[in-house]
This record gives C-alpha cells, structure tokens and sequence, in this order.
C-alpha cells in the first residue's frame, strides 16, 4: 500500500472539518464534496477542491456514493474518509470504494458487515466470549415475534432496530400492552432511517452507564485500547456530554474490558479506529454494539492520550504499520460538549436560523471543534451538531470547571442550542460527583432539579436592566461611532488632540 | 424614560432610566439609584455592560420591539421592556383572553395528530409529531387549554411558522388568563 | 496565609484575560481596572468588578500602583495579580501591596529587587555558583566608562540597561568606535523605560541560542523546574516564536541546567512562577537573567506539562504547599507564535486600526490566548501584542505542521501582523530541523532567503482574480443576501418552496 | 469587463469577466477559460472562492477604489485591479513623476531626523526615528531619491497619517519613473 497523497473526505459539517485539518497537517490534499445547501460551509473553503453533489437532501448529496467514488476517480483522489454518520458505516460503500481502486480510511467491509447487523454481531461477540446484554437472537419482523420474545427475556426489554445506530429506532417496552404501539413508530423510524424496519430484543438493564472503548488497530494484526470514554449524559440515546477517563471504574474492571474491547475487535478481524460500547451496571459490563467508524466523541480520548486519531486512521489505510503501544496511560481528564442547534425548552426540537453574534471560548485547556461562522445558515437538512467544546484539565474537577467556563464564554446568536443545558448538567451534584447513568438526563429533566449554581441571584434582573438600557440607547451609539476619520473611536481621537497639543478638553 | 420590565420567568420590574449619552445611564429601580454604562462593541451583538462597578459581558439580540434576549455569563433571559406610552397603550389589549396558536418551529412533515378540536389538554401533553431533521419531534401543549382548530393532518408538509393547531384558554380561567 | 477568594488583575488584554480565566475556574471573583482606553476590552467584559484607572497613557493607568492598591482595598480584593509588564517587576509596588494587607500574586520583593538589578544578579549568581556570560561587574553612567569595561572584557559587547528588560535600552557594540553612539541611544531607551539610565557590559556571545527554564516555588521552599522553552527567534530582542522542549540539548546538559535554574532561585529565596535565562553556546550555558513574574511564552510549558501556571502561582501566593513533584516529564512538543499587530515589512513598525473581518484557528491541538474581538481598536498606548496562538503536538514536527495550518486558518483584518513572517519562518530548513540561534530572524530577514513554501505556485494570480471578481460583483451579492423573509438563503427558500409542494423550478 | 490587475509584488495580469449572478463568473486569462465562483459569507470581508473545481477561503478587505488585500491560506496579497474606464483614464497621469510622502503610520513623538532637504538617499536609508508604543521606529526610505521638504523637527508629536517627508524621485529617472 502507499502513503495517501490526495483524501476525499466524503462528509460535512464539523468533522469533515476536523479530518481536513489533520490532512493539512499531514500535507495530503483534501478534496470536498457538498450538496447546494453547503456551498459557503467552512469545509468547502478549506479543501484543496471541491466538487458539487446535488441538492441539500442528503439522499441527493451526501449519500450518493456513485456519485462520490466517481467524483474521487476524476479528481485523482486516492482515498475516501467517510467520517461519521452518512455512507460511514454502510459495507456496500466500502466495497465499492475498493473495486473504484480507491482506500477506504476505516475498517474493512467484512467487520463493518458483522458488527451493523445487531444480531450477527451479538453471536459473533458471545462466540469471541465478550459478555453480551441478554436478549434475543432473532429478529422480529412483527409486534407478535416481538412480544414473543419479550416473555422469554422478561419486561422490561429494548426494542432495537437490527440494522440501527445513532439512538434511531430504539424503544424501550416496559410491559406488554406498550409493545404494538412502540414497535409500530420504532420500526416505522429504522424503515425510514436504514432501510430495514427489522426489530430485535434486548433486556432493559436499570440506571445503566455507558462506557465505551476505543480501540486502534493496523492491516498488520496489532490491536490496541486506547481507554474508554463515559458518555451516560444522554437523551434519546443522543450523546450530549462525553468524558474521558470514566469515573470510579476499578483498575482491574477496567483491563477487562480494554481486553474484551480488544477481542471485539479481533473476532471480526478488525482495523482502523473503531468504538466498543458497553453498557456498565453493579460493576459489571455488557457488550453494547460497535460503531465500526470515527465517534463523535474521539477529542476527549485524543486529548488524555495527545494521539491524533485522524492521523492514525489515515496512516493505516496506508498500510503503515501502529506505532503506538498498548498499555499507554491518559494524563489528565477530558470532558465535551455537543452543541447542538436545538431547544431543550422544547424537547429539543432542532433550532433553524442564521448564526450571528458568535463569540467562540478559548485559553488554557480549550479545544473548539466546530464549523460554524458567522452567517452560516443552520438548515433543516441534516444533524443538528454545530460544534464540539472540548476542555483538558489536570483532573477532572479542572477540566469540569473549565467546561463551566467555556459554556459561559460562548455565546451563539439566531438559534437555540444545547449550551445552557450542559452548563446546568455540569453543575449538579451528581455531575460533579461523578455518580451518573443513561438516565440521568431524563430524570433531572422530569423532576426539574435545580443545581447550585455558580452565577450572581440578581441575574436576571441585571438582564431586565440591560434591557431597559439597550431600548433606550439603542442607535444612540451607533452614530457616535460612527467611522468618520480614519475609524479612530471618539477617546482615540480625544487623547490624539490633546497629544497634538491642541484642546485639552479632559 | 420609564420601563415596564417582564422576565420569561414571570419577574416583574420597573425601572426609571435616564441616559447620558453616548453609553452612561442612571437608574432607579425599587428606591435604589445605580449607575450603569452599556457600550455597543461591534454592532452585531456583543456588549460591554456595567452596572456600579459590576461588569458584564453581554450578548444582546431582538425579537421584536419589545423583547429582547440578554445573555450574560452563559444564562440566556427572554425580557420584555415595555415603555410608558406603550404600556398605557397595551393595558387594555393584555386584559382580553387571547387564543394561543401552535406553529412549527421548523419547515417538516406532520406524522401524526393526537388531538382534535373541542379536546381539552393539560399542559405537556403530546398534540401532534413533527418529523425533521431526521428526527420525529412530540410538539406539546405549553398551557392547559381547549383545541380550537386543527390547522394540519398526517403527511403535509409545513412551514418555519406556519399555524399547525390553535388552543383557546379552559373556558373557566378565561377572564383571568395570563397575558 | 488564607486561600485567595477575590483577586485584582493590575493588568490588560491577553494576559489579564488568561488570569482571569484561571480564577473563573477556580471559583475567585476578579476585578479588572482598566484605562479609558480598554472601557469595551474583553478583560473588562468578564470580571467581576471593574474599575476606571484613567487616560489610556500607561503612567495615567497601568502603572498607577496607588490608585490599583486603593482599589483593590475599597472592593475588598485580597490579593493583586500583575501580569507581565507594568507594574510585574516592580518590588516598590510589591511592598506597597503587603503594606496595604494585601497578598502579592508573584515572588517576594527581595528576590525582585535583587534579579531587576542585572548586577547584583550577576553578583549573587555568581555567588551561588551559577555559570553567567563573562562581563563587567558595576554599572557605567557615561560612554567613557562603558569604552574602558569593553577593553577589558575585549568587543564585541553587550551594552544593557542595568534596570532592562523585554530587550529595551539593548546594543551590541562591535568596536570602540561605535560605543558613543550606542550607549547614547541605548541609555536614552532605558531612562524613558525604566527610569535609570544606566548601563553594563557583556561579553557578545556569536550565535547563542535563548534557553529559559520554568521554575516554580512556594512559600515553604518546595521549588522545582519545569522544564525549558527555546525561544531564540526573536528580533531586537523581542521573542516571536517559542517552544517546548528545545531541541538538541543533551540529557545531562538539560539536567544540569535545570539544576542551576533551581540554585539562582534558590539564592534569592524565589517562591512562585520565574524564569531563569540562559544563553547556550557550544553546549555550554550562561545565566542571562531572571524574569520575576510569569513570562509571556508560559502557555508552552503548559502545554507539555498539563499544568496551569497562573492556578499553581495563586495557590502559592495564598499559603498552599507546592503538590507538583521535582522531574516531571513533557509530553509532546508545543509551539508559540506571539501574534503582534506591527508591519514586519515596514520594519515592524506598529499597526493600528480597528480589528474586523476575524476569523480565529481552532481544531485539535490547537489554544487560542487572545484578547482580540471584532470591533477592537488596535492603539498606540500599548504593547502591540494581540493574541499568542499555541499548539501542542505529539512531537516536534506535527507541532509545527499544525502551527503552519493554524496561521493558515488565522485571518485579522484591519491591521498588519507578524503571522505571515512566523509562518515563513516555521517553513525554513533551519526552523524544521531545529537549527537556529537569536540571530537567525535578522540574518533571515537580511538575506532574503526564501524557504519552500506549500502553497501553489499560482497563489498570487488567483488572489488577482479573485480581486477582479470581488470587484464586478460588490454589491450584487449583497442585494441577493437581503433578509427579506425570515432570514433563510435564497436556495433555503427555494428548497422549501418545493418541500410545500410549489413550484418545482430545480 | 476586463480589468488590469497589478499584484505587490509586480506581477501583472489582464482578465477578461464576465459575472452571472449571484455568485457565478466565466473569467478568460491568457487565453485560458476559468469557471469561477465567489460567495460573500458573512458581509464582513469572508469569502468562500473556487477557481474551476480549486477551493480558497478568501479574506478581502477594501483600500479603496482599485486596490485590494486578498488573504489566501495565510498568504496576503495587495492587488490593483483597475478596469478598462480607469485603465484608460488614468494612463496619462501614470507616466507624469510623482513626489512621494513619508507619512506617520501611527501617532508617536519624532525623535531624530536624520537627513536634510535636497539630501539624495537610497532605498533603505534610515531617514528619521519615530518613538510609539514604547518603541524607537526607525523610518526608512522605500525607493532612492532627493528630500524635497522636511516637515516636522525632532520631540514633535504626530499623528497617524501626518506627513513628516517629501521625497522627489532622482532627478536622471524623473521621466521614466514607476508608477
């Protein structure tokens, strides 16, 4: 195999972004596709080329791998990174990218096969002896099989789409009454979702953590976990904050579960960066699913272990072979934020709108993974994710307290987003504590817990006041600054009189 | 100048404001005289706020004449800032029951309608799904109410803004509905 | 001593900024002063409290001890923090703080004094065991005195202002002839800068290169050293890149330089954050001098040890013992480029202006310090820096390659900056391979050399282009971008359109 | 339109344009025909640009009429661009020898001068110091020629933009000087 010189980053937003970045660092030229609703997207100017894809429906754009393999052959691409979500994790994709002569930066098809099909997978991992969640091994193409199933395994139970990822298509049934209904939507939404409304089963574990962990590996059989990161902070199965290392884990619990990660892996002779979930309940874990891409979440594993995990994929597409050990060890703790454009005051409805007054964090311990501009338009088109916030403290209470801090020194103008949540969330108890699970979110929303917050108890009439003072000025000191002269401000031009020895009016 | 200041919150404030330009202000508010100074940073939204010798960076947008989003310190506040004559204006205006509409926040499809008209509803509870951006989305009820009018019906497609449903005040809270 | 709960920043722009995000985090509450000038400064927006000190001249403001310690009393602060600059180095100030009952964040007054005066410095160095560069041992007043040191020490020399520092009231004398002049002008410098025009030998060392070492002490004689930063681009004296570790110095070199770094402390009973100077020639090392306060380029150090230096100075200075361990080791490899608004084609004259059309780097890897914000008037009163960018890598190269693309991504409109000079230099053979010296920016500047560049070859004749068609279009885009509607693009609207079933026109 | 553009560093180019708005152009170049592309992002001087199928985050900002600063990839070109009207106008005066001015590029205090009227210097000669921002700026003459007047006498302050020289071109080139 040789060095890639020229990436097809066959994705949008943040992370194609995110993957460019280090194509420049690495000196590969970068070639961008985008659907019409795009053209203006900071991953689009900061490619070497960039080719157009159709309209902004991701079936006319982002999903059209003809078009996208045919458009990396033109261009001399010699490589496709599919990033997350889109064509990532669709085996199809990837063997046509072989047959085209082109690398697929990622795993081979053969894994990403096994570990998309939930029910292969989960035989495929009892077979590795990595422990499983107990469920079915079926799939239920109906309410009746499924409710079949749910009496074997004992209510409550997971309805999960067979072909599912991302939190789509997941229900959970809690007696048998709710099972028609929740399979009708569930399967409706993996139909629309992947193409396959099939269903499968799966014991509810209560008030369990998600701990998942991500591995690295090379064509050349070396397979190593790089820890694990503690993404319980959920809603709808939507990650919301993720951290790294996860919190009161024991030291020996925790080899078990890199080594069955790194099993995982192996069973389906895997390559590349790749994520092993586990669900976590009473000390134990449970083999969860494998997302055979690039996670969401990957800074906060990049910034305890300062490995470049874009890098790394793309040296092992080129055949290079892994230089880093295993058994290295985080320094610090990391923790991130999705900000999503979306209201959390209604139920997280996505937030449409043209961003303005931006004002980004930054300082010690501050990483911005983002793609938004000002003036960029958030469309009703594709993933509400705007931007990653991503802190690295020396612990994890400094890396908490920074993240309070970044969410307070980010502002986002012209639509709703997930912030003023997580700074909540950062700031109960249990959070600081480290003592949550996957439902925790659920629960603090429900319950309407108010943390102690950090802020001044006249906030808000401090606001009203602002408010007061803005009607009341507002064009008044537009004209004052206005740019006359050489856009000096008026103090500016005050102190220069009386520099230049003329008034000496104050 | 005097305003009528509402929190989203339902906080409630009178402030008499007298400014100095360009960005120097007196206030008095509860029998306390402050001093303040709001300075436009860039003219898109960012500005420098201090009142006594307390400083603030804040960030300002406008829905509308009247209100206004203040952030400050990661804590966003919905204000409404009613002067004098408009609040003599609007007095009566606030005082009749007034229907409420539900509208799409964002163009989508509708997938289901839970509801129909003459229904009552509590507060929270589920009127239709709206599927966007690849996710379906439970629209709710924000206050108790009656269902006026169902605007929408499974499978169209909707607008940012457009009317989807309309819920009048329960008849009985009527006369003293909030404003 | 009590733990700090409220804290002055007797300073401006990045660095006030920097501190006060340490404090944030920490849960102290900050009091910013401020010069009229600075009245909309990012430092002023998130304090706590703030408070004028007066006209934008630095004697008006900054340098206003008096003024900042009645302050600092009246608001009930505990302790003042100074930066860098100003007042940083100034043991009257120093005293005045602890007489007022106020906790001076930095060293004691004794060892400032004794390292502000480069001769008793050298004297107590010298004392202490610690190899300094040869020289004169008393101060000279006149040119005549200055001539008569130089035989002895034999040209070229070092001609410096006995109360220097930052690279002001600095000549190299290379013969007798050019004494008069240099110390008339140097000594000019000085008395201006620092209030004492005197000045002192050192013998010119050909081709040094500036290696400083991090200590960092406490108040119960805990004092460790953390590392070195290399920072010998630099011109006039002024750094403009630095970096962590340095390059090429043998392990036992390093060990004994950290060891004599420990024993100048040592000698001048040094507790908090200092920087021990050194010059290194032929693998050997000269004590320069000693900076009293937290340097510029500290992010660097940061970077590399996962340590936040202005956290670890506040726990000193409010009674903390030291919790880092002697020998620490770094991490990767981190490089600083001190963006400063000045024209390095008019010989670095200061730009000024009103900062727009911003658009700031970020990414993996990647710490923005900066006090910039669109709308920020760049004025003549102060020091022209605007922003440090660092990044931090795995090791030296990525560390360079991703600071070459964060200058790539970097955009200031409205004045000039040094970034395109620190990316030129970040491309040069020298740069790459780690070989260069202090005076490696002025023969670089001088001979013209031109390093290879990545950027294509036609760079300059797209940019012509791109002028040509901004200038047919001005003003057509604009009336195309209108906000009529709700603020969605044009193909937003017409997508949507469709979506509602209209007109179908695409 | 054709323009005539001129880069910083020399380079000259002739293109042909024509615009098909709101973003697209057709550009002819040497005989060779572009497909291009310009977007202004943010109304603030962002812009995304593509020559054929290259991508380029493009900064501009305005000097005025004619001359441009294009930010491509940390590279900062200044380019005229002067269409044909101007082309034509102003191909007269461009062959008339121009006096040049050293102006202050920031408020500060002279501190020395160092040459006197009717003196001839070369490019580079230190002509008089400047003190701002704590710093002694020496200012240098950009091209060789005669100082016609000096204006201001050293510890006189300045403001930015004030002319402190006049330069006259050498009076052997005066006919044949660059514009």
């Amino acid at each position: 195999m040789a060095p890639i010189r020229k990436l097809l980053i066959a994705n949008r937003g943040e992370i194609a972004l995110r993957i460019q970045r280090t194509c420049r660092e690495m000196g590969i030229e970068t070639v961008a596709v985008y659907s019409s609703a795009d053209r203006e997207a900071l991953h689009v100017r900061f490619a070497s080329e960039s080719y157009l894809l159709g309209d902004p429906a991701p079936a006319d754009s982002y999903l059209r791998g003809d078009r996208i393999i045919e458009i990396a052959q033109q261009c001399g691409a010699d490589a496709i990174h599919p990033g997350f979500g889109f064509l990532a994790e669709n085996p199809e994709f990837v063997a046509a990218v072989a047959a085209a002569g082109l690398v697929f930066v990622g795993p081979p098809a053969g894994a990403m096969a096994i570990m998309g099909d939930k029910l292969a997978s989960r035989q495929a991992m009892v077979a590795a002896g990595v422990p499983v969640v107990p469920g079915s091994t079926e799939a239920a193409a109906d309410a009746a099989t499924a409710q079949a199933a749910a009496e074997g395994i004992g209510y409550p139970v997971m309805l999960k789409a067979s072909a599912g990822g991302g939190g789509k298509g997941i229900r959970v049934v809690r007696e048998a009454a709710e099972m028609d209904g929740a399979f009708t939507t569930a399967s409706g939404e993996a139909q629309r979702a992947f193409g396959d409304g099939r269903m499968y089963l799966e014991k509810f574990l209560e008030q369990p953590r998600h701990i998942e962990v991500q591995v690295l590996g090379d064509r050349h059989g070396n397979l190593i976990a790089l820890g694990e990161r503690e993404c319980s902070i959920q809603r709808r199965h939507q990650k919301l904050i993720e951290e790294a290392p996860a919190v009161g884990i024991p030291a020996d619990t925790r080899e078990r579960m890199y080594a069955a990660a790194v099993d995982a892996a192996r069973a389906v002779d895997y390559f590349s960066a790749g994520t092993v979930e586990f669900l976590y309940v009473d000390g134990e874990f449970y083999f969860l699913e494998m997302n055979t891409r690039l996670q969401v979440e990957h800074p906060v594993t990049e910034e305890v272990f300062a490995v470049d995990l874009v890098e790394q994929m793309i040296r092992v597409a080129g055949g290079e072979e892994l230089r880093l050990a295993a058994g290295m060890q985080p320094r610090g703790h990391s923790i991130e934020v999705r900000l999503n454009a979306e209201d959390p005051q209604k139920d997280f409805m996505p937030s449409l709108g043209t961003i303005h007054n931006l004002r980004l964090p930054g300082g010690p311990g501050v990483r911005v993974d983002s793609a938004v501009y000002q003036g960029m338009e958030v469309t009703p088109y594709y993933d509400s994710m705007l931007a990653k916030l991503i802190v690295h403290g020396s612990n994890r209470e400094q890396a908490r307290r920074r993240m309070m801090r970044v969410l307070k020194e980010l502002h986002v103008g012209g639509v709703a987003t997930s912030a003023g949540l997580a700074l909540t969330v950062l700031q109960t108890e249990a959070f600081r504590e480290g003592r949550y699970d996957t439902g925790f979110l659920e629960r603090f929303q429900k319950n309407g817990e108010t943390p102690a917050r950090d802020v001044p108890d006249d906030l808000e009439e401090i606001a009203m006041l602002v408010a007061a003072m803005h009607r009341t000025h507002r064009g008044v000191v537009r004209v004052e600054r206005s740019d006359a002269g050489d856009g000096l401000a008026p103090w500016v031009q005050v102190h220069r009189r009386n520099l230049l020895g003329g008034r000496t009016s104050r | 100048m005097k305003y009528f200041l509402r929190s989203s919150s339902g906080r409630r404030l009178e402030v008499e404001v007298e400014h100095d330009p360009p960005s120097t202000f007196r206030l008095r508010v509860d029998g306390r005289n402050l001093r303040a100074d709001l300075v436009d940073v860039d003219r898109q939204g960012q500005y420098a706020a201090c009142l006594d010798d307390r400083s603030f960076a804040a960030a300002i947008e406008q829905r509308d004449d009247q209100h206004l989003l203040v952030t400050l310190g990661g804590e966003c506040f919905v204000i409404q800032a009613t002067d004098e004559r408009e609040q003599a204006a609007g007095a009566l205006a606030s005082t009749r029951p007034r229907a409420e509409t539900v509208k799409a926040s964002m163009p989508g499809i509708v997938v289901r309608v839970s509801v129909t008209a003459g229904e009552a509803v509590s507060a929270g509870q589920p009127l239709l799904v709206l599927e966007a951006m690849k996710m379906q989305n439970e629209v709710c009820a924000e206050h108790v109410g009656v269902v006026s009018t169902v605007e929408v019906s499974p499978g169209q497609a909707v607008a940012a803004g457009e009317i989807m449903l309309r819920l009048d005040p329960p008849a009985a809270s009527r006369p003293a509905a909030p404003d």
